[in-house]
């Protein structure tokens, strides 16, 4: 197993690399340049040119890339072209957020999907079914942001119990729990439908196995039946859209970000888009692409957790 | 021919064993059947604004209220359910096709093949959504069937591995090391071994993640990869709603709504295929 | 006593004020920096310019040598010491330098800039300049920076700014605020506001809440009339809608067919009705445009705009040979503010038969395929220095055209005023000088290189804890002036 | 006599419109031992899964079943949990697809005993560990952590047996509870229920297709045919005088070991309806090349253990084994259940990885060949899988099950393909109407014959039938083995028979290998064998056969066999000693001790 994990690690560098060349070429292809936004609207073509020469961008692509790879394998990501801040510590800067949303809310998620997924499954075509099935799909029809603006809504403005701006400010873990409690829960949700959906159609399958029949001739209560027997067995799938959505994510996030005005990742990707910050952006997409091998491979090692049979070969 | 025809049939079997999968199914064909009546029945002309009334609520002249540019909701959502569908449906059925191919490949074959393509499916899953589309509209360009392209190349990897997950353990079951001993091809193995027994999962996945193409459709639109206004589209329509909530909220409803309705209508439908198709249902108590 | 702003958007770029070109980023200069003169606090009229770090001045009668003695009881902020005639020349050379500016070419006529003694400055021109004491007000290069923490700050400078303001810089969290504390040494006086917390809430609906639950003291608002009007109804709530104005206008590529037809344009021209965009924007966000410049900027003259008439502009198409009307392409971002005027825009055209096809793009993209000459209509909202030269030059000296070396933002490829707007920018004469400029306007009109739609204000709202001392008209930086007489009252 | 344990009175259950039990009615009374036998299919899983309401939600069950005065169908939630595992325990049929294949074998076991002791977590583990050793589980402590699947079928049945008896119920329901273990380890687990039985008085519901288990620990016998009680009695007097036509024809199929003494070569059970199909009886097999070889066959499965699943140590599960299969020949391979006999038959067909060794089949490198090769000689050499539920597809009809290799492998096509299927499922006593049906539907003996007729749909040349016949009765199972030796001499077919059941090892095979902890430790001719056993574990397994009359019923063995169980379990530095064999008389070798 330690050797999969090596070698698939072996193989992350490779994508990585990949990943880097990729983004460095196609960010280069796209339409928009960064100097008119670092100079504004009235900036005349020369001074334009002027800046581009400043920062390197009128040289051959080639050397630029060039450049730019041996920056990277020396651990220099460069600076945002925009703010002039070096990319890893604006990156530094909002990741523990982004984790920290990311954490909560796919706790959360789990915690409510998979209890509602396993309830509907028993009472498979029983009104607890019709019940989940409609408000896990609730969760899931309404974007994040009008999610969002309704949870912010009822639980800021009518109960005031949270506050608009969750800054992630807290120092307190108290504090720190309220600010993080409604943009998680709004990114749970729609985890959370995944989550149902996807337990609840797995745990069909599984309670109709054999095992599952030997457990009740052993007088296992309703209970262990399902938690202990049948959740394990059908928990691959789960664990499956759980890491997807980490993923995923961690990188669309960033409604939720922008509607309870947290730091975040997301932001600081569409900010660097949208102001074609080409340095920004290839640091932004390798640590994403790190973030989602990392995920994807621990997702991969749950499964032989979960599941004996799974072999690393 | 022999899927397409197993396919008939569990349809069939899906319709009449369970009556919720009937209700999602006459849901589904009334959205379809709106949508293609849209142009006869909508009450007003989708794109027609009406200054003076803008952001109504509903009332007996707009049902559903009017939006921003004062245009009437109903008949927008009328006329853009044939765009969502078009888009959504298509988009989704070609990345549950390639991804689940994938996915299939690397799980079956493991090893090497596995690692290689599932890293490049993550390559393709660490680039948001809003990039790729982006990268997409530079290269493609903006239309239609580019913004299926695009949405389904961001949902691709999300099935790979979807379908790849239950096909590592499937491998390893007996039945299918006895389809080794009876000399079948890898092929067969995997379409008419594994693929059934992986079917239900990603029915149900397919079903759910219309609602998210539905909203990568607007969130493209909103980089530019998306149908040009004034054509009204469900996504779009959500996401206009969503800049003027506070002042109308049946802008972002009503869409949103649609939206719930129509995938709850798959899901019922993704449901009871999925029962269908299992040959035990109900087996235990 | 903390005073929360929330304005949309999601981070700050640089608060160097030579370098910023963000609106957000101007908003919080505004509080940090002082020029040689000001406008009066409230006030963006160039008309109203009073002393600000200069005490006086005085020019040379052929306008070329202007002298300005400083106050001596400036100092810089976080103990940078006192400001002295050399910082105010390092700080005019920084911005005339387009190695540190973004706003250099507005000083090219700066030939000299120099310390007389530590309290007095004397810039020499090349030629005379329209308003040359525009230019030294606190807006893009006018704000005066101290010198000793320019040069040890270097690069960091946008990320640590000294000024000498009633605000010091204090703390940046990305994405989320800048906080700024009062200046205690504040030539003016002591700020009666203690700290500035200036947040970044990109979503309007959210800092709409944040500014009803009270989170937010003032709020930067939608460009809506319905956020004006739902926003007042909240109680203790002032809304205010602060200039300067900027016009927002269709520029038509002349260069491309059928454009270059005169009569193509003016359909389009009579198909536009300015009140109905003033009617969905808002009256009291919006007024209808009555110039190709905005109104009440030097030189400014109101014009005759070509009437709202869709039969005139059917006939008219119909005229130049396009009786089944006209499809037109452009380049739209998707910026909501934008998009949703060129909707109706759309919708008014279409009634006539001229069929505008979007090409929807993202912001970025936009602005680089406007410059490609990609886009036949050019739909573009703008303020600028309020002196007719500069608004005139960007868009319609033929200077300015895309696509060429000195490009700026001549979309339509205008060049019927090229030389009125060439003489006036060095009349001496003033009333010379404005009936030039009234004269380029005109041509502008007639040629029909824009069509102006409306002029658009920025929408304010604040609780009423927050006191201004004098009537807020709006300023340069677009965003309501704090200083040290603004208070927060319980 | 006291209150029967059980009695159960006019049951009847169905499945949609097709009723499979038809009225049944008996009583079993405290301490006794009641066998359940009949035909495959006749409802005998069923009717005992009644008892425990475990049947699936699509069954309609009525009538009365009474368990220690407990109405078991009018239970609800609570007290059936409660009744289940401590009133009544049961052994499941299909012990390959009853455990949970990702919990901890030991665990679950464990598990039963929380539910209705108050042990404590330690205390109930080395209750665990204790039963292990009397089921005959070897290296209990190691395997208490492993997953089902490292198991083999007869270690798994074993688990099972483990768990039923943890909770020491009033009754015990054993549905074929041996069908995976050789006849040594059986009788070993025969002792340990009548020791039970003893001790606690359970009374035990026992489902067997092997009448000489029958005759050995059964008090009564109840025979069933088609969901109907054809017949009930005291053992002896079902023995010695049976009622109805069908008992007797059961009776009489009963093979017995030694009943081949005098005949050479296998022998049908009853004779050939019909004329052989190829006129000229094929060649003896000793004149033909071999058509599988077999050459020191090593295969090791990895032990890992802790967090990080280090490699500690390797199963060595085939450990050095050779031997020769000719055209038309039978090589019988029995042993010790777990030592290696569904491995061997895996590695041959490369289900498994062999770690070395060499198989030739007619001649080819089986280990080195691939893909479009491995395929070709796959399809000839077929494989009947030790567990036939597992080895169905769920979501396919056994019809489309047994049609898909014809059809791939083009040997028919069209309706000829439906004809073919038909006729298979005919031969192995099927209803040809049954084909549309989806394998959960089905009895354990009758998914294990859509196995043989699916492996013979290919006319192969060779077939490893890994347990075939174990789950069949005694009629179907002569019929079916009666089929397999038609085939032989019909198209010179090859077998390499694993199987328990010595009385039909004796009537099938040519040759016999037994198998124990790897290695082949006697092979020769069947008389041979039989006649002459030579290896110690050769002669303790044809010992502890059980005899088909309760008359001659043996002095159960209560204690223990002397020999310490041995597990195939080794360190990683461990090296298998060269096997060196001693010829007996010629063709018959056994492995000379190290
Ligand atoms: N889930 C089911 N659906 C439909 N029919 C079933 C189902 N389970 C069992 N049957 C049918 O019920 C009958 C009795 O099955 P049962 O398992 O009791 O047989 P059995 O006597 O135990 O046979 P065997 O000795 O082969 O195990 C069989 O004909 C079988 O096909
Ligand atoms: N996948 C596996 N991983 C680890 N060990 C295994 C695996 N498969 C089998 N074994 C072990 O290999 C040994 C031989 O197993 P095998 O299934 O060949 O026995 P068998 O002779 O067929 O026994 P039975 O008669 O009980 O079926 C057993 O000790 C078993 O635990
Ligand atoms: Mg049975
Ligand atoms: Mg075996």
């Amino acid at each position: 197993m330690l050797g999969f994990v090596l070698r698939r690690l072996g193989f992350a560098v490779v994508t990585l690399l990949a990943v880097l060349t990729l983004v460095f070429f196609v960010i280069r292809i796209l339409p928009g340049d960064p100097t008119v936004v670092i100079l504004g609207d009235q900036a005349s073509a020369q001074s334009i040119a002027l800046l581009r020469e400043r920062m390197g961008l009128d040289q051959p692509i080639a050397l630029q890339y060039l450049q730019f790879l041996g920056g990277a394998l020396r651990g220099d990501w460069g600076t945002s072209l925009v703010s002039g801040r070096p990319v890893i510590q604006e990156v530094l800067n909002v990741l523990p957020h982004t984790l920290e949303l990311t954490a909560v809310a796919l706790v959360l998620g789990v915690v409510l999907g998979l209890p509602a997924g396993v309830w509907a499954a028993v009472n498979r075509n029983r009104i607890p079914d019709y019940v989940t099935r409609v408000v896990s799909l609730l969760g899931l029809s309404a974007p994040a942001f009008v999610s969002g603006i309704v949870l912010l809504l009822v639980f800021a403005i009518v109960l005031r119990w949270f506050p608009v701006i969750s800054g992630g400010q807290g120092t307190t873990p108290l504090e720190r729990l309220r600010d993080l409690a409604l943009p998680a829960l709004n990114l749970a949700l729609i985890m959370a439908a995944y989550v149902t959906r996807v337990t609840r159609s797995s745990m069909l399958e599984v309670l109709s196995q054999d095992y599952v029949r030997t457990a009740m001739a052993k007088g296992a209560s309703g209970f262990a039946i399902v938690w202990r027997h049948a959740l394990r067995n059908c928990l691959i799938p789960v664990v499956t859209v759980v890491g997807l959505y980490l993923g995923i994510l961690i990188g669309n996030s960033v409604l939720t970000e922008i509607v309870f005005n947290r730091p975040g990742l997301g932001k600081l990707i569409v900010g660097a888009l949208n102001q074609r910050d080409y340095t920004m952006l290839q640091g932004m997409m390798v640590i994403y692409t790190l973030i989602v091998v990392l995920v994807n491979l621990a997702t991969d090692l749950v499964y032989g957790l979960i599941d004996p049979r799974v072999q690393y070969k | 021919m022999l899927l397409a025809g197993n396919a008939l049939r569990f349809t069939g079997k899906a319709l009449t064993s369970n009556p919720t999968t009937l209700v999602g199914a006459i849901i589904f064909v009334a959205i379809v059947v709106l949508a293609i009546l849209a142009p006869y029945i909508s009450p007003y002309d989708p794109v027609a604004q009406r200054i003076t009334i803008r952001l109504q609520g509903p009332s007996w002249e707009h049902w559903l209220g009017t939006d921003y540019y004062g245009r009437d909701i109903l008949s927008r959502l009328l006329h853009g359910a044939r765009y969502s569908l078009v888009i959504g449906i298509l988009s989704i059925t070609l990345a549950v096709i390639l991804g689940s191919l994938i996915g299939l490949i690397a799980g079956y074959f493991g090893g090497r093949i596995d690692i290689v393509i599932m890293q490049v499916m993550d390559v393709v899953l660490a680039f948001p959504a809003l990039i790729l589309g982006i990268i997409l509209v530079a290269v493609l360009g903006a239309s239609v069937t580019n913004i299926i392209i695009a949405i389904a190349f961001t949902a691709v990897p999300a099935f790979a591995r979807i379908a790849r997950a239950p096909v590592m353990t499937l491998r390893e079951r007996e039945f299918v090391q006895a389809g080794y001993a009876l000399g079948f091809s890898d092929l067969r193995i995997m379409f008419r071994h594994i693929l059934p027994n992986i079917v239900p999962e990603i029915i149900v996945m397919a079903s759910l993640w219309m609602a998210t193409a539905v909203r990568t459709e607007a969130s493209l639109a909103f980089i530019g990869l998306g149908i040009a206004p004034p054509t009204p589209t469900w996504g779009g329509m959500v996401r206009e709603g969503f800049e003027n909530i506070l002042d109308s909220y049946s802008v972002a409803l009503f869409p949103s709504l649609a939206v719930l309705v129509l995938v709850l209508a798959l899901n019922l439908i993704g449901d009871g295929l999925r029962d269908a198709i299992d040959p035990k249902v109900g087996t235990n108590s | 006593q903390t005073l929360t702003i929330a304005v949309p958007g999601n981070d700050m770029a640089t608060l160097d004020p030579h370098r910023a070109s963000a609106t957000l980023d101007k908003n919080v200069i505004n509080w940090m920096f002082n020029g040689l003169v000001r406008t009066a606090p409230g006030q963006f009229s160039l008309e109203t310019i009073e002393p600000d770090i200069a005490e006086s001045w005085t020019t040379s009668a052929d306008g070329l040598t202007w002298t300005f003695n400083l106050r001596q009881d400036v100092t810089c902020q976080r103990d940078y010491g006192p400001l002295t005639a050399s910082d105010v020349v390092y700080s005019l050379k920084r911005a005339a330098s387009p190695e540190t500016s973004s706003y250099a070419g507005d000083y090219a006529a700066f030939e000299r800039i120099e310390a007389i003694d530590d309290h007095t400055v004397e810039i020499g021109l090349a030629h005379p300049v329209p308003s040359m004491l525009g230019l030294l007000v606190p807006f893009n290069g006018g704000s005066i920076v101290c010198e000793a923490a320019g040069t040890e700050l270097g690069e960091d400078f946008g990320r640590n700014p000294v000024g000498t303001g009633p605000f010091a810089f204090a703390e940046y969290q990305s994405q989320q605020f800048v906080r700024l504390v009062a200046n205690d040494g504040y030539f003016r006086g002591t700020p009666e506001i203690k700290e500035i917390l200036f947040r970044y809430l990109g979503s309007d609906s959210s800092r709409d809440l944040a500014f009803q639950s009270g989170e937010v003291d003032l709020v930067n608002g939608r460009f809506e009339q319905s956020w004006l009007d739902r926003t007042a109804q909240l109680p203790d709530t002032t809304v205010s809608v602060l200039g300067p104005y900027e016009l927002h206008q269709l520029h038509l590529n002349m260069n491309q067919p059928p454009l270059d037809d005169i009569r193509v344009r003016q359909a389009i021209a009579h198909a536009v009705d300015r009140a109905g965009l003033v009617a969905f924007r808002g009256e009291m966000l919006t007024r209808e445009a009555t110039s190709v410049i905005p109104s009440g900027y030097l030189g400014y003259e109101a014009q005759d705009l070509p009437e709202y008439d869709p039969e005139k502009a059917r006939a008219l198409l119909a005229e130049a040979g396009y009786p089944d009307g006209i499809d037109l392409k452009t380049v739209q971002t998707t910026l909501p503010a934008m998009l949703t005027t060129m909707e109706v825009v759309q919708a008014q055209l279409a009634e006539v038969g001229i069929r505008l096809n979007f090409e929807l793009v993202d912001h970025p993209t936009f602005h680089e395929q406007i410059r490609q000459d990609l886009s036949q209509v050019v739909y573009y909202g703008a303020a600028r220095l309020p002196v007719a030269d500069i608004f005139l030059t960007q868009f319609f000296d033929s200077n300015s055209i895309v696509q060429t070396p000195g490009a700026v933002t001549n979309f339509s490829h205008c060049d019927v005023a090229d030389a009125e707007i060439e003489a006036a920018r060095t009349e001496i004469d003033p009333e010379r000088q404005k009936e030039l400029w009234a004269e380029a306007q005109r041509k502008i009109v007639e040629a029909l290189c824009a069509v102006p739609l409306y002029e658009m204000g920025q929408p304010y709202a604040w609780n009423n804890k927050v006191q201004f001392a004098y009537p807020l008209a709006g300023s340069l930086n677009l965003s309501p002036m704090i200083d040290e007489t603004t208070r927060l009252v319980d | 006599m006291s209150e029967p344990v059980l009695s159960v009175d006019n049951l009847r259950i169905a499945f949609g419109k097709s009723e499979v039990v038809k009225g049944v009615s008996f009583t079993l009374a405290a301490g006794k031992t009641l066998a359940l036998v009949g035909e495959s299919g006749s409802g005998k899983s069923v009717t005992a899964l009644s008892i425990m309401r475990l049947l699936p939600a699509k069954s309609r069950v009525s009538g009365s079943v009474r368990l220690a005065g407990t109405d078991m169908l009018a239970l609800d939630g609570r007290q059936l949990r409660k009744a289940r595992g401590s009133l009544a325990g049961m052994i499941f049929q299909e012990p390959m697809t009853s455990l949970n294949p990702v919990l901890r074998v030991g665990d679950q076991v464990a598990e039963a005993l929380r539910y209705h002791t108050q042990l404590s977590p330690a205390e109930a583990k080395q209750e665990v560990l204790r039963l292990f050793d009397r089921v005959r589980i070897p290296d209990a402590a190691r395997r208490y952590t492993e997953f089902p699947h490292t198991f083999s079928g007869g270690m798994r049945q074993r688990v099972m047996i483990a768990m039923a008896l943890a909770c020491k119920p009033r009754l015990l329901i054993a549905d074929e509870p041996t069908t995976a273990l050789d006849v040594t380890i059986q009788a070993e687990i025969l002792g340990l229920l009548a020791e039970l039985q003893r001790e606690t008085g359970t009374s035990v519901l026992f489902i067997t297709h092997d009448m000489g288990v029958v005759a050995e620990i059964a008090d009564d016998v109840l025979v069933m045919r088609r969901g109907e009680l054809l017949e009930q009695g005291a053992v002896r007097q079902i023995f010695a005088a049976p009622q109805h036509a069908y008992t007797r024809d059961l009776l009489a199929a009963v093979p017995r070991l030694g009943d081949m003494t005098a005949h050479e070569g296998p022998m049908r059970f009853r004779p050939r309806a019909s004329a052989p199909a190829a006129p000229a009886k094929p060649q003896r097999p000793e004149q033909d090349a071999p058509i599988l070889e077999v050459k020191d066959l090593v295969t090791r499965f990895r032990v890992r253990s802790g967090m990080f699943g280090r490699h500690t140590g390797n199963v060595h599960a085939v450990d050095g084994v050779s031997f020769a299969i000719k055209r038309g020949e039978t090589l019988a391979l029995v042993g010790e259940s777990g030592c290696g006999k569904s491995t061997t038959g895996r590695s041959i067909l490369r289900l498994n990885a062999p770690t070395s060794g060499e198989v030739r089949f007619e001649g080819e490198n089986v280990l080195a060949s691939s893909g479009e090769d491995l395929r070709r000689i796959r399809r000839q050499m077929q494989m009947i899988f030790q567990d036939p539920y597992g080895s169905l597809d769920p979501r396919q009809t056994i019809g489309s099950a047994i049609a898909e290799p014809i059809r791939v492998h083009g040997i028919a096509s069209g309706s000829e393909v439906e004809d073919r299927v038909a006729h298979l499922l005919g031969r192995v006593e099927l209803d040809p109407s049954s084909a549309n049906r989806f394998p959960h539907e089905f009895s354990g003996g009758q998914r294990q014959r859509i196995c043989i007729a699916r492996s013979l749909a290919l006319d192969p040349r060779l077939v490893i039938a890994d347990e075939a016949v174990s789950a069949l009765d005694v009629s179907i199972k002569a019929q079916v083995t009666d089929l397999m030796l038609d085939l032989q001499e019909d198209l010179g077919l090859a077998y390499l028979f694993i199987s328990h059941d010595m009385a039909v090892v004796e009537r099938i095979s040519h040759r016999i290998a037994v198998m124990y902890l790897g290695r082949i430790v006697e092979i020769g001719p069947r008389a041979a064998v039989i006649g002459s056993p030579t290896h110690p574990y050769t002669r303790r397994l044809l010992a502890a056969v059980p005899v088909a009359d309760p008359s001659a019923r043996r002095e159960r063995r209560t204690d223990r066999v002397a020999e310490e169980l041995r597990s195939p379990i080794r360190p990683l530095d461990y090296s298998s000693p060269p096997a060196s064999y001693r010829q007996v008389t010629p063709g018959h070798f056994v492995l000379e001790d190290a």
